[in-house]
């Protein structure tokens, strides 16, 4: 695919350019393509959701954001600089400012340390403040979060998974970050506790003036809270836009299936039946298809599709899709979609 | 739809059937906790016609798994007894011996659950263990059991089964897991499959590839199917009636589509609203105050209030 | 995934132990030469002079630096001579030819019977975890553990031999030769041994049965309507296949040490009583061949439970 | 010595026959009868089966079976008596012949004559292989002065040389033997003349010896053969005794003597010996260069308490090298160390001896050595000597005192005597020797009363001799004898005509098996 936004925006807080993240099998007998030429931004304040499911290399993307991982290939830069190329101290200092939150707060969390010591970690090994200015800093992102006073002194296994979550969240405030990775932070999570939480990223970014990449499996999570969204498919992105656009008015046949598959609470009335379930498995990240990756799967696959690989093409504005057919109407997603409860 | 008995059920179900499959009535189940005994579920009563899907639906803790695990009696070690009869085909299997009921689990009444890594054997192939349901029930010789297994793995849509009948469960793909698990539950032919949350680990795709072949598989053979759930719209992709659990206790049994249209019971109300779906992205979810089981958070009704529909 | 042929696996695991039996021989023979005594003196004999010391330390080349006598050694072996014993004159080949059935056969009776009777306490122990059985299982597997092997064989001798007198209280016979006599010969050393085995297996195996019996696939299996029996004895068991065969080389190596303990007090010829004659009289290529032949035991043990704990659970790579 | 094993340190012996008790039934009254295998368990593998080469005094046991030595001894007074050598004469001082019995073979056919005599006595003071050099070093030249006849030219007049005869140095080996083997040593192949012919010899696990048909003294032996069995943990040894699986096992310590007699089907032998237990010390230095603390060390210790409590009464106390049967013994230098604590202290207070200084004493870590520590640390104790032993096995320990290392001011270990009692005394209380662990000098009367004590064949002269010798050894205080340990021999009934001995080194002449 031709890298078409080689520029930065202007107002990207960060902008990925042919990301490539590979791995070594166990046996080293074998490279898996996890992350396989991949471009955005990501805008200042705003959601950018990327969805996708396991093995899409969604995570990866998530870890390399934050340099938890190293590229293989490609630039990821943090308002226009490489923080590769900082000096040691001048990258632990800015790392600061990108953080990330895994799905498991229990892992998060050492269970032998009160929440308020969780919280006050991170300000203490980046040496801010007195002790004093510390814990009043640390109790603040508590609050922030929605929890009393008197949970700085509990210890994790008394708390809910809910609970731990935003602890976890106030841990990853108090270095007051411009960015914030949530990769999955609600899949494990009840679904009544599930809206509180991401009622709490939405209040956060309100008021801190926050952006967000999220990470989730879970259309109707990334549909709810982000502003664009974008839909992966082994290693590669497939589909980018705003999130209006893509629930609506999807381009990719890979993002219709997607959209179709998700079970919806309606009535048997209101169901309509033409529901597309893809068949088959995902092909293994070590030996994907030629052409377009989706093409072993899709409904509409033509010869081409084995022999080409897609152009990443802004098909309408703000709007990116990798399929040769997006434009054709024949299989355009409008009616396929469903209706919106 | 509280006590009442089968024949007074008749206008609801999707079938006429004489007597439902399946009756449970005043279900409880309790256990022993380090804070003594803890009544886990209390008063359930439900039915199932043959060939009938329903789902149980309820957030974590609400009492739908240890329902389903109580009608064929697999409950955990700290189990402490058990209240009212569950009735399968006229034998109360509450008061069944265990002998009794190794012969009609796995045979007549089935079940899978939720993740299908951790509930397939990792050290015995999946052949194997699809062969041995229809072994431990019947006396049949090893080619039947593996033709049997190769037909059953390519029913429940497997790519060329005679390859992944040889192959060990880590060897396969989570939503290929799922599929030997229902095969392995169906190949005795049982008249009642339970499903304990069987898609709720798998993506989104194979999720909708899972949901049609339970369906599927339900019409074809007439397996009754209950389906327990967090997720209304799994439920309502898939079964025609919809019991709603909540601190232990059925607040509601309807038809999905009543269930979904007019939501008596406040909770089923407040669980519909609180999913944060692909449209109301702008505004706030309403929030379900109190998340424990003991805390009652049914605004107008008690936790323990009676299901909101009878029949 | 790809799996290994068997044969290239072994093949690289015996060049991975070249080092460690190097190391091993090296260190034993370093630490021979650095704890005080000296083969020269006993060598000269009770009439002993310091001239007729350092005559015989040139003579046998005892003077020469530790590393030139270690290397002269590993010359020999590399040819397949382990040399032979500076006291005796005998070949250290033909010693430890004599002395290693001895031994192994009391560690295969012992790991027989460790296995025979763990095994059952332990599937029996899980059944019902801190029932009387389980009580009372654990209590015997404490006993096992805590009972110092040459106590107990010094009771089953006096039981066994010399009031009974069922059993034979001291010696090896030769398995070629008489084979029953030669087990009934190895049997009581054989159970002292095997008790801590037993006491073992026993603790190791309730101990991951548990864990097993609660994981989710067990649930699975008695939703398939499988007797508590069936599940034990043949899913459970084979998922403990690896902690089993993890224990049993750990055993293995156990027992091959508290030979060297329970061969003196049955007068047992065998490697642990070599080695310990070796190294009280700083024999050291006695003492060599028998470390090294415990090295490439214990390696091969290793090996092959690695191989059979790849063939009982799948999921491990070779 | 007290070199090589832990067994050894704990059995080697001699002496004359005091007392031997024999617990149970008194021997059965039945004429000796041949036939049958003798089963004896062994604490020690050999050091080797060439009496030349081999160094360790467990040997004999095995070495005394398969060859015959020139001269031997009386069991109960370690006397002289004609063994290959049917009589010798010193006619003179530096001369001694000996005449070879006629007849005699090797196991292998080959004849003992005196130039076999002259082969092995010549390989045995100069080979180099050979540990027997310093035995003979007054030998000046072996001639053969008949077909049956050897002289002997010595350098300085030995009268202790029919003695060292009888022990490894006139052990007979046949000379084709030795020619044939590589290295000239027959460590694996033994050929002697006695009374046994070598079978085999598994290391560490069993030796056998068949009867020699041929053997020169009439009707002997009475059994077919000899099996010992290599059992070096003595409890397990005279456990297979009281199981039946043996039929004898010697050098058992004191404290097996109980419970063994438990056994019914066993009987215990014992008897005096040479061997002594004793703390070596190193005059060459502090503390022990002052004689005054020597002998304090010697009158502090209680040997009758001694005797009871480490050696279960199975032992004589030790006022000197030689117990009170042996024909040198000196009853009044026995009257030189009385117990008396109080004399102790005043001697160290002479010495001007810091009471309660830590002495550092060598000592062996197996629980019988340990035993005896704890009973002379608190009989020191009471005499104001503050005794600390710091221990290691016999190797270690030993080769740290007698060796270049000169660790400790002295060592608790023992001595096990030698046919000869001359040798006792220049192997210990010359200078140089290696058994005098700091190599000091001592008076030139001592070195002088040593070598007369060789000087003359008369008994009498030998014994006053010996008596300046013991006097001097002992008023030096030298050494700190302890106690002479009992040899202890357990056998099965059925075991007849076992006679312990002086030396404490088991010979198995007239024994034969009942039924």
């Amino acid at each position: 695919m031709t890298v078409a936004t080689s520029e930065p925006r202007r107002d990207a807080i960060v902008s990925v350019r042919d990301l490539q993240v590979r791995f070594q099998t166990s046996d080293r007998r074998a490279t898996v393509k996890a992350v396989d030429g991949v471009n955005f931004d990501v805008r200042r304040g705003e959601t950018f959701g990327i969805i996708g499911e396991s093995g899409s290399g969604k995570t990866t993307i998530g870890r390399a954001l934050v340099f938890l991982l190293k590229p293989s290939a490609g630039a990821i830069l943090h308002d226009g600089i490489d923080p590769l190329a900082l000096s040691r101290g001048q990258f632990q200092h800015h790392r600061r400012d990108y953080q990330i939150i895994f799905q498991d707060p229990n892992a998060a969390l050492n269970p032998r340390m009160t929440i308020l010591a969780s919280v006050l970690e991170p300000l203490e090994l980046a040496r801010i403040g007195d002790r004093a200015a510390r814990e009043r800093q640390a109790r603040e992102a508590l609050e922030r979060v929605g929890l009393p006073q008197e949970f700085g002194e509990r210890y994790p296994h008394q708390l809910s998974g809910g609970q731990k979550q935003r602890v976890v969240i106030a841990r990853a405030l108090t270095l007051k970050p411009k960015l914030i990775v949530c990769d999955e932070v609600v899949a494990a999570l009840d679904m009544s506790i599930r809206g509180d939480v991401l009622n709490l990223f939405a209040d956060l970014q309100r008021d801190l003036g926050l952006t967000y990449v999220f990470i989730t499996h879970d259309l109707a999570v990334v549909s709810h809270i982000s502003e664009r969204v974008a839909v992966m498919y082994l290693g590669q992105f497939v589909e980018l836009g705003p999130t209006e656009e893509v629930a609506e008015r999807p381009l990719h046949p890979y993002t219709i299936a997607l959209l179709s598959a998700e079970p919806r609470p309606l009535p048997s009335s209101m169901r309509q039946e033409s529901r597309i379930v893809l068949q088959g498995e995902v092909p293994s990240p070590i030996d994907p298809p030629s052409g377009c990756r989706f093409r072993t799967r899709c409904p509409h696959a033509q010869p081409l599709c084995a022999e080409r690989v897609p152009e990443w093409r802004e098909l309408e504005p703000d709007h990116w899709v990798a399929c040769h057919f997006a434009d054709r109407p024949n299989f355009s997603s409008h009616e396929s979609a469903g209706e919106m409860p | 739809m509280g006590a009442g008995p089968p024949a007074q059920r008749k206008a609801e179900g999707a079938r006429d059937d004489a007597r439902p499959l399946l009756s449970v009535r005043g279900l409880g189940v309790r256990f022993k906790t380090a804070q003594g005994i803890w009544q886990a579920t209390r008063r359930i009563d439900f039915d199932v016609a043959p060939g009938e899907r329903i789902g149980i639906v309820g957030e974590s803790g609400c009492g739908k798994t240890i329902t389903g695990l109580s009608i064929l009696r697999l409950l955990p070690g700290n189990f402490a007894g058990l209240d009212g009869r569950i009735l399968f085909d006229g034998t109360d299997l509450a008061s069944c011996s265990a002998r009794q009921m190794r012969a009609i689990r796995g045979k007549r009444i089935a079940m899978i659950f939720q993740e299908p890594m951790s509930a397939l054997d990792p050290v015995f192939t999946v052949g194997h263990q699809i062969a041995e349901t229809l072994r431990v029930h019947s006396d049949v010789s090893y080619e039947e059991a593996r033709a049997k297994t190769l037909e059953m793995l390519r029913r429940v849509g497997i790519a060329s089964p005679e390859r992944r009948i040889d192959d060990y469960p880590h060897q396969l793909s989570g939503g290929m897991r799922q599929r030997v698990m229902i095969a392995a539950s169906l190949i005795c032919g049982p008249e009642l499959l339970i499903a304990d949350e069987p898609t709720t680990a798998l993506d989104v795709t194979v999720q909708a590839q899972i949901l049609e072949l339970l369906r599927d598989i339900s019409e074809t053979s007439k397996t009754a199917l209950m389906l327990i759930t967090h997720d209304l719209g799994v439920v309502a992709e898939t079964c025609t009636r919809m019991i709603t659990m909540y601190a232990g206790e059925v607040i509601e049994d309807a038809t999905v589509d009543e269930a979904l249209v007019r939501p008596l019971h406040p909770y089923t109300s407040g669980l519909l609203r609180s999913l944060p779906h692909l449209s109301p992205r702008h505004g706030r979810l309403p929030s379900i105050p109190g998340r424990c089981r003991r805390l009652p958070r049914c605004r107008p009704a008690a936790a323990s209030a009676p299901a909101a529909r009878t029949q | 995934m790809a799996r290994r042929s068997p044969v290239k696996v072994i093949g690289s695991r015996l060049v991975q132990a070249l080092p460690m039996i190097l190391l091993a021989t090296f260190m034993v023979f370093a630490l021979l030469k650095l704890v005080p005594g000296d083969i020269a003196v006993t060598l000269a004999g009770d009439n002993a002079t310091d001239a007729r010391i350092t005559e015989i330390r040139q003579l046998y080349g005892l003077d020469r630096p530790s590393l030139v006598q270690y290397g002269a050694w590993l010359g020999h072996v590399v040819q397949g001579d382990l040399s032979q014993s500076l006291l005796t004159g005998e070949k250290v080949a033909d010693s430890i030819g004599r002395a290693f059935p001895n031994t192994l056969l009391i560690v295969v009776i012992a790991l027989v019977l460790a296995l025979v009777t763990g095994i059952p306490m332990g599937v029996m122990a899980a059944i019902k975890p801190n029932g009387w059985i389980d009580k009372l299982i654990s209590m015997i597997a404490s006993l096992g553990v805590a009972v110092p092997g040459f106590w107990l064989a010094m009771i089953l001798v006096a039981e066994f031999s010399l009031k009974l007198n069922w059993l034979p209280a001291t010696g090896a016979k030769s398995f070629s030769a008489s084979p029953i006599d030669a087990v009934r010969h190895a049997l009581l050393p054989g159970i002292a041994i095997a008790a801590y085995g037993m006491a073992e297996v026993a603790r190791q195996l309730r101990g991951a049965l548990l864990e097993v019996l609660s994981s989710q696939y067990v649930r699975t299996l008695h939703a398939k309507g499988l007797s508590m029996s069936r599940i034990l004895w043949q899913h459970g068991l084979k998922n403990v296949g690896v902690n089993l065969l993890t224990i049993i080389s750990l055993l293995v190596n156990r027992m091959l040490a508290a030979t060297v303990v329970i061969e003196a007090v049955f007068a047992i010829p065998g490697l642990g009583s070599l080695i310990v004659r070796g190294a009280i009289q700083r024999d050291f290529p006695i003492v060599q061949g028998v470390v090294f032949t415990m090295v490439v035991v214990v390696i091969a043990v290793n090996l092959i439970t690695d191989l059979l704990c790849a063939a009982v659970d799948p999921r491990i790579e070779q | 010595m007290t070199m090589t094993t832990r067994r050894e340190a704990i059995a080697l012996i001699s002496g004359a026959l005091a007392s031997t008790t024999i617990s149970g039934r008194a021997f059965a009254q039945a004429a000796p009868k041949k036939g049958g295998t003798l089963r004896i368990s062994a604490p020690a593998n050999p050091s080797s089966l060439d009496p030349a080469t081999g160094g360790a005094g467990s040997d004999h046991a095995f070495l005394f079976t398969m060859y015959d030595t020139l001269v031997e001894w009386e069991f109960e007074t370690l006397k002289p008596k004609p063994g290959l050598a049917e009589s010798w004469k010193f006619t003179d001082p530096n001369t001694l012949v000996l005449n070879i019995r006629s007849g005699v073979t090797f196991h292998d056919g080959t004849p003992l004559d005196a130039e076999a005599v002259k082969f092995n006595l010549d390989r045995n003071r100069s080979d180099a292989k050979s540990n027997i050099k310093a035995d003979l070093l007054s030998v000046d030249a072996v001639e053969v002065t008949g077909a049956q006849q050897v002289t002997l030219k010595l350098k300085t007049p030995d009268t202790a040389l029919p003695g060292i005869l009888s022990d490894r140095a006139g052990m007979m080996v046949s000379p084709t033997a030795l020619k044939a083997v590589d290295g000239g040593v027959v460590t694996r192949k033994p050929v002697g003349a006695g009374a046994y012919a070598f079978v085999s010899w598994a290391d560490g696990e069993k030796i056998v010896v068949k009867r020699n048909e041929k053997y020169w003294k009439p009707n002997r032996p009475y059994p077919d053969g000899i099996e010992f069995s290599i059992i070096p943990e003595l409890t397990t040894g005279a456990r297979s005794v009281s199981a039946g699986q043996n039929d004898l096992i010697y050098q058992l310590p004191p404290r097996q003597k109980a419970i063994i007699e438990r056994a019914s089907s066993v009987k215990v032998v014992h008897g005096p010996t040479l061997y002594v237990f004793q703390i070596f010390l190193n005059w060459s230095r502090p503390p022990f260069d002052n004689v005054k603390v020597r002998q304090a060390l010697n009158f502090a210790i209680d040997r009758e308490a001694f005797v009871k409590g480490a050696l279960a009464g199975l032992a004589e106390p030790a006022y000197m090298n030689l117990p009170k049967s042996h024909w040198a013994y000196d009853a009044e230098v026995a009257k030189l160390y009385p117990y008396d604590p109080d004399k102790a202290r005043k001697l160290l207070a002479e010495a001007g001896f810091k009471e309660g200084t830590p002495i550092e004493i060598g000592g062996y870590t197996d629980q019988d050595s340990v035993q005896r520590e704890e009973i002379l640390i608190e009989q020191l104790r009471k005499a104001g000597i503050n005794v600390k032993f710091s221990n290691g096995t016999v190797a270690e320990a030993s080769a740290a005192f007698f060796g270049a290392e000169k660790k400790g001011a002295g060592l608790l270990s023992a001595w096990t005597g030698r046919p000869d009692p001359s040798l006792t005394y220049s192997l210990m209380f010359t200078k140089d020797a290696y058994y005098n662990g700091g190599r000091a000098g001592v008076p030139p009367e001592l070195e002088a009363a040593i070598k007369e004590s060789r000087a003359s064949e008369d008994i009498e002269v030998r014994r006053k001799a010996f008596s300046t010798v013991q006097r001097l050894v002992m008023e030096n205080a030298f050494v700190v004898p302890l106690a002479f340990q009992f040899e202890l021999v357990a056998m099965n009934k059925k075991v007849q005509g076992y006679r312990p001995n002086l030396l404490g080194k088991p010979k198995y002449d007239d024994v034969w098996l009942e039924g």
